[in-house]
């Protein structure tokens, strides 16, 4: 099992406050890894630092091999990074179909040939139907699902997932998992998603790493992890699973 | 050039004087845009609204403009007041070219109402110490620019004591700070944006009769003003108090410098070299808090 | 090619179009001086709107100093014939080059520092101001005195040079409308297209789907003022006269932005009807006050922006969007 | 005088205009071209003017030019003119449309437009379409050599101006028995302004002037503060100023003259502001003394006499000026071709206002003539001075009314 994306001695503060603190931790290639803690625990500080929203004050990003640390988003997300937001940013003012079309535009010479993909990619998430209403007319679970599709529209190797499913009912919730764990299993897609809700997080990833102040207070297997006593003081104690 | 030095001496505090009325013009813009995030475009065309207003007192009743700079204010607020509940309100979660329209609609409806009802001469007014000046050594002030200088400081002065000393102006500016927080904690925010628009009127309209001691007016002067307020409050700051009266000031001194030192007839260029400067190497501007 | 521009556009407004389109090809024989004239200003307008559309519209960044690339357009290809004797068909080259720079020039530093809303349109207006009080100081194209171009004859048509009766500006202005619009439309169905949509909705939702908004943003400035210098050209030709103080100043930048907004912001009709309806409504007001005899001056323009206002206030995506849902030319399905 | 009602035979299309907002109104507005020319017992003469926007001022200036005219043509014999107005909002957009839609309302001559830049948009349109233009103002040289057929102008160009300021002030200087030495040559950079700087040295340079000039100064005409200027100029220790410029600066500039405790024996203006009533009445005494070199009437010429007391009458307080003057006779030429022509056939019209030969006229000079381009160069100017809130011509001696006071009277002893 190699790395696929490793993550070093990664730090960021915002003046003066130390968002992450010399993070490091690896996703191995074809898993599903689970990124959790407390609020404010600096998980989206986190993605947002391998995204290339912010530039790291210190430590390395490394993509397959290569230190994509400072890059731009775009060149990013061009590296094979896909990304929803925690706070969902649909292009409000373009349809659904429209909104995924411009996804999966990254990956295809054509904007047919982008349609046709985006046509795919909606079916599996199940917003086919919804593909003609505009954006700003979903609701936020629906707007959370459009995120995962924009994103798996430009048909990234790793898939970082900021909370959605959020908001989710349960059963919907169901479906979103099955197809996680199906793109994984079918295409061997990689997975990093930070997640509150607990029952995802555990029947999804083999691995979970546990953010507390900015630090890595664990990481392992989501039993381990549990059983963990700095995890349950600071963490699942509040989280009755 | 080999001009004497108090021909410099003489610009600079010239330029200075203006900057500041200048600097409070552009503060109501930037007490509007930091608090209710809509950039006034009919500014300039309000404080022709103040010009007027005071030279209509000058000819009729023979009061001071400096003296109906009060009156003037208080007038403009109560419009600028109505003007954000009436009309500008449902636009602040518009997009800025929505905002823009609106205000453009206004100010052509002021420009024309002005030039209907005052003709389109210039006017001025004629007051005991309109010619007078201060000769101080070599240099010779202007005596209404002094007046108008210090009235602006002190209406400057009084706004930021009520920014930072009475609850009300607390509560705007943590309406400013944070909408959604000032909505939670029960702040009435319309009437708070309101009471803010109508300050910033308020500020321009004396300006404008300040203004009015210093130059004449025609309807059409307005946008030259807006263009102006927009300079200064960029390059100060926008939102910042004290980068309004600043950058009011660095305008003014740098254009009438600009002006001695190379063609008068380019004068403006500088101030909108020095804009181009902020815009691009700190654009939140001189004292503005960094863009979010 | 032509199956692909009617790719998902409904059958009547392809009707619409064409009835449209015929009559305008027909109003020189139609109608007399005085409406030809103002169907010219109606095609310059939704011209220029077009291409102001572009970067606001389509890309998102409000430009509100476009004054700048129509005077720098018309300066360019009017200096080169004035001084030189060069066509205007191989001025507007040069119109193209200068403009779309100064365009590219404006993008970079302001996209580059993060300039963007209203620091971006202020920006701008400063541009287009340093442009006025730069060119009155400009002599070879003869500063605030004016550029005069000569004028030869009004009978015979030299196409070539651009010299001739106003049917041929209107002809000329028409083609540049349907071209601009074709243009348009085949952009928003494009990549790029695309790609300015999503950066208009959120710059950083594009970012992280593998779009260079600098880049794609730097496209929209640089056509945007590329395709607004042409209408400066014609403008220089039609008018034979040029002053900074005029083609420069901000109220010209704000009268050609009117159009788009009012006709809706992002659409592909929007500055046409824009246009159409500011125009008419500025002479069906003169007309209404000749009519009931009010002849004092600024009347006309105080109904003028109380009409601007009840249209901003009441549709605030503008006249087109309604208007299309009126006459049944909403977007309709694109797939099946 | 009303162009309220002016034309019954388009009131139905106008009235279809003024409904329709919609393309089938627009086509149907307007009828293809003016079929019918009728040899009507007046002329149509469409008049335009910027009367609102930046220029509002002096086209409502030149307006009251308009008023006054009916009552002195019929004083004169002349035939009456049914005027229509446009208004071209100071847009050359604006200037070009309303010229077309008068000509489609049936206006067979077109007078205006002040502006330079409107008025060569007018030019072209009078030119397409065959109707004469005469223009009252506009200075700009180039307006009349473009080989125009039908376009007109009684009103110097720049050199012109220049040419007889010079001349005038020499004839001043020797009557006054001094001369200023030195002199601050200032102008507002606009059409006006570049126009007569660029002629400035070359026609100066055919006189021998009694003064130098020190310092060429140009200022913004959007200019709102003139202090740095006036310092400028003072600083050069010149004793007298040289002007072109317009109202708003002009009364800047002398309250920064005053205030900058700087009198000059003699200011010189060679355009408009200075004299201007808005400028007497603004600074009451203190705008005594300066004189204008400019375009003027002679007061001593009947029509004068007559323009005077209908401005009196219609609009009391305002003394008679230059756009006033140069709008009525503009419409003065008008009526006086269409009484020789005897018709208003455009071509016959404008044949009719090549041979004008008018000497009972207003203008300073021998008289209304026009060159082959379509110029009056007989034309001359006057100088004229501010005293007491009134102003008298003091040259040239034939067209004066008074004698010159120099050097100017210092602004702290007033």
């Amino acid at each position: 099992m190699t790395a696929f994306l490793q993550i070093d001695n990664l730090s960021k503060s915002f003046s003066g406050l130390k968002a992450v603190q010399d993070v490091s931790f690896t996703v191995p290639k074809g898993e599903i890894v689970g990124l959790i803690g407390p609020n404010g625990a600096g998980k989206t500080t986190c993605f947002n630092l391998i995204a290339g929203v912010y530039k790291p004050d210190q430590g390395t990003v490394t993509l397959g091999g290569r230190s994509i640390g400072g890059w731009r988003p775009d060149q990013i997300c061009l590296a094979g990074v896909g990304r929803t937001f925690q706070i969902v940013k649909p292009f409000a003012g373009l349809s659904v179909l429209e909104n995924v079309i411009v996804g999966a535009l990254k990956a295809s010479p054509s904007v047919t040939e982008a349609r046709g993909k985006a046509k795919s990619v909606l079916e599996r998430l199940g917003l086919w139907h919804k593909r003609n209403q505009q954006a700003s007319e979903l609701t936020l679970p629906e707007r959370k699902r459009l995120e995962v599709a924009r994103a798996l529209a430009t048909e990234p190797q790793i898939l970082l997932l900021d909370e959605v499913m959020a908001g989710l009912r349960p059963t919907e919730m169901d479906t979103m998992v099955s197809v996680f764990r199906e793109l994984n299993a079918s295409s061997g897609l990689t997975i990093l998603m930070i997640e509150h809700v607990m029952r995802a997080v555990m029947s999804l990833s083999k691995k979970v790493v546990v953010l507390n102040y900015g630090q890595v207070i664990a990481a392992g297997t989501p039993d381990e992890v549990t059983r963990d006593p700095a995890v349950l003081e600071c963490y699942l104690g509040e989280e009755a699973l | 050039m080999g001009l004497p030095i108090e021909i410099y001496l003489n610009v600079a505090a010239s330029g200075l004087l203006t900057g500041l009325v200048y600097g409070l013009m552009a503060l109501g813009l930037s007490v509007i845009f930091g608090v209710v995030r809509v950039v006034n475009f009919a500014h300039g065309e309000m404080m022709t609204v103040g010009m007027y207003v005071a030279i209509l007192a000058f000819a009729t009743l023979g009061i001071d403009p400096l003296v109906m700079m009060v009156p003037i204010a208080a007038v403009l607020f109560v419009f600028g007041y109505l003007l954000q509940t009436g009309l500008i309100n449902p636009f602040i979660n518009r997009p800025e070219h929505s905002q823009f329209m609106l205000l453009v609609a206004v100010a052509l409806i002021l420009v024309n109402l002005q030039l209907i009802v005052f003709g389109p001469d210039s006017q001025g007014v004629r007051t005991s110490y309109s010619f007078d000046s201060y000769a101080i050594g070599p240099l010779i002030i202007d005596a209404s620019k002094v007046y108008a200088a210090l009235a602006a400081v002190a209406v400057a002065a009084a706004l930021f004591a009520f920014f930072r000393f009475t609850l009300l102006g607390k509560a705007i500016r943590a309406c400013a700070d944070n909408y959604h927080g000032a909505l939670v904690v029960g702040l009435n925010v319309k009437h708070l944006y309101a009471l803010t628009f109508g300050l910033g009127t308020a500020c321009v309209g004396a300006a404008g009769a300040m203004l009015v001691a210093i130059t004449d007016v025609t309807p059409t002067i307005g946008p030259a003003y807006t263009l102006l307020a927009f300079v200064i409050v960029i390059t100060g700051g926008l939102g910042s108090m004290p980068g309004a009266l600043l950058g009011g000031v660095l305008i003014g001194v740098t254009e009438a410098l600009g002006g001695l030192l190379f063609t008068p007839s380019a004068k403006s260029m500088f101030a909108f070299g020095i804009l181009v400067l902020v815009l691009l190497f700190r654009p939140q501007g001189i004292l503005g808090r960094k863009l979010s | 090619m032509i199956r692909h521009l009617l790719d998902g556009v409904p059958r009547r407004g392809i009707a619409l179009l064409l009835v449209l389109l015929a009559i305008l090809l027909a109003a020189p024989y139609l109608v007399g001086g005085y409406v030809l004239s103002v169907l010219f200003l109606i095609l310059y307008f939704a011209y220029v709107g077009q291409a102001w559309n572009i970067m606001m519209g389509f890309a998102g960044q409000l430009s509100l100093g476009h004054s700048l690339y129509v005077g720098l357009g018309a300066y360019a290809a009017a200096a080169l014939y004035v001084h030189f004797g060069i066509s205007p068909w191989i001025g507007l080259g040069a119109s193209i080059i200068i403009s779309g720079f100064a365009g590219a020039v404006i993008g970079f530093l302001a996209f580059r520092f993060g300039v963007s809303g209203v620091y971006f349109a202020i920006l701008t207006i400063a541009f287009a101001e340093f442009a006025r009080i730069g060119f009155d100081h400009f002599a070879w194209v003869s500063g605030s005195s004016g550029l005069f171009l000569p004028v030869e004859n009004y009978t015979e048509n030299d196409f070539w040079n651009l010299r001739g009766s106003p049917a041929m500006f209107y002809y000329l202005m028409l083609a540049m409308t349907v071209a601009a619009f074709l243009l348009c439309h085949l952009l928003l169905k494009s990549r790029v297209g695309y790609y300015w949509l999503a950066i208009r909705e959120s710059p950083e939702a594009a970012q992280a789907l593998g779009i260079n908004i600098f880049k794609y943003k730097m496209y929209a400035v640089v056509l945007s003022a590329a395709m607004t210098s042409l209408a400066g050209v014609v403008f220089a030709f039609y008018y034979n006269n040029l002053f900074p103080e005029q083609i420069f100043h901000i109220s010209r930048s704000i009268e050609l932005i009117l159009g788009p907004i009012i006709g809706g912001v992002g659409t592909l009709v929007g500055p046409l009807v824009g246009a159409f309806l500011l125009t008419a409504l500025a002479e069906g007001l003169r007309e209404l006050m000749l009519q009931i005899g009010v002849e004092v001056p600024g009347v006309k323009q105080v109904f003028y922006g109380f009409c601007l206002l009840w249209v901003v206030m009441f549709l605030p995506d503008g006249v087109w969007p309604p208007l299309a849902r009126l006459l049944g030319l909403h977007k309709t399905e694109r797939e099946d | 005088m009303s162009n309220s009602n002016h034309s019954s035979r388009r009131g139905i299309s106008r009235r279809t205009f003024a409904t329709g907002v919609a393309a089938a109104g627009i086509i149907a507005g307007s009828a293809p071209f003016n079929i019918v020319r009728a040899q009507a017992k007046s002329l149509k003469v469409g008049v335009l003017l910027p009367r609102s926007g930046v220029q509002a001022g002096i086209g409502q200036d030149c307006h009251r030019g308009v008023e006054i005219t009916a009552g002195v043509l019929k004083e004169l014999g002349l035939p009456s003119l049914e005027i229509m107005n446009g208004d071209t909002e100071t847009n050359v957009d604006v200037a070009r449309s309303r010229a077309e839609r008068l000509i489609a309302d049936g206006a067979q001559l077109l007078v205006g437009a002040f502006d330079s830049g409107q008025s060569t948009a007018i030019a072209q349109v009078a030119e397409q379409r065959g109707i004469p233009y005469v223009i009252n103002i506009a200075a700009a040289p180039p307006i009349t050599e473009q080989g125009y057929k039908f376009v007109f102008r009684n009103f110097p160009t720049a050199p012109m101006i220049l040419t007889d300021a010079f001349a005038n002030q020499l004839e001043i200087f020797k009557i006054a028995g001094t001369a200023p030495k030195t002199a601050v040559f200032m102008h507002v950079n606009d059409t006006f302004g570049t126009a007569m700087q660029k002629g400035f040295t070359g026609v100066m340079s055919k006189f021998t002037m009694p003064y130098k000039v020190v310092e060429t100064i140009s200022y913004d005409p959007a200019a709102r503060d003139l202090s740095v200027e006036v310092a400028k100029a003072k600083a050069t220790g010149a004793d007298s100023l040289i002007m072109v410029s317009r109202l708003n600066d002009a009364i800047l500039l002398t309250r920064e003259l005053v205030k900058q405790r700087w009198s000059p024996t003699a200011v010189l203006s060679m355009g408009p502001g200075w004299y201007e009533d808005q400028y007497l009445k603004t600074l009451g005494k203190l705008s005594d003394g300066p004189m204008s070199f400019v375009p003027w009437y002679d007061p001593n010429k009947k029509v004068s006499k007559l323009l005077e007391k209908a401005l009196a009458k219609a609009h009391p307080g305002i003394n008679l000026n230059t756009n006033h003057v140069y709008t009525f006779e503009a419409l003065l030429v008008a009526a006086d071709a269409f009484k020789r022509a005897g018709t208003a056939d455009p071509q016959k019209l404008a044949d009719a206002i090549r041979a004008t030969n008018i000497t009972d006229n207003v203008s300073t000079g021998p008289g209304i003539q026009f060159n082959a381009k379509g110029q009056n160069d007989k034309l001359k100017n006057s100088a004229i001075q501010n005293r007491g809130g009134k102003l008298v011509a003091i040259a040239p001696a034939s067209a004066s009314n008074a004698k010159p006071e120099l050097p100017m009277k210092p602004y702290d002893k007033r």
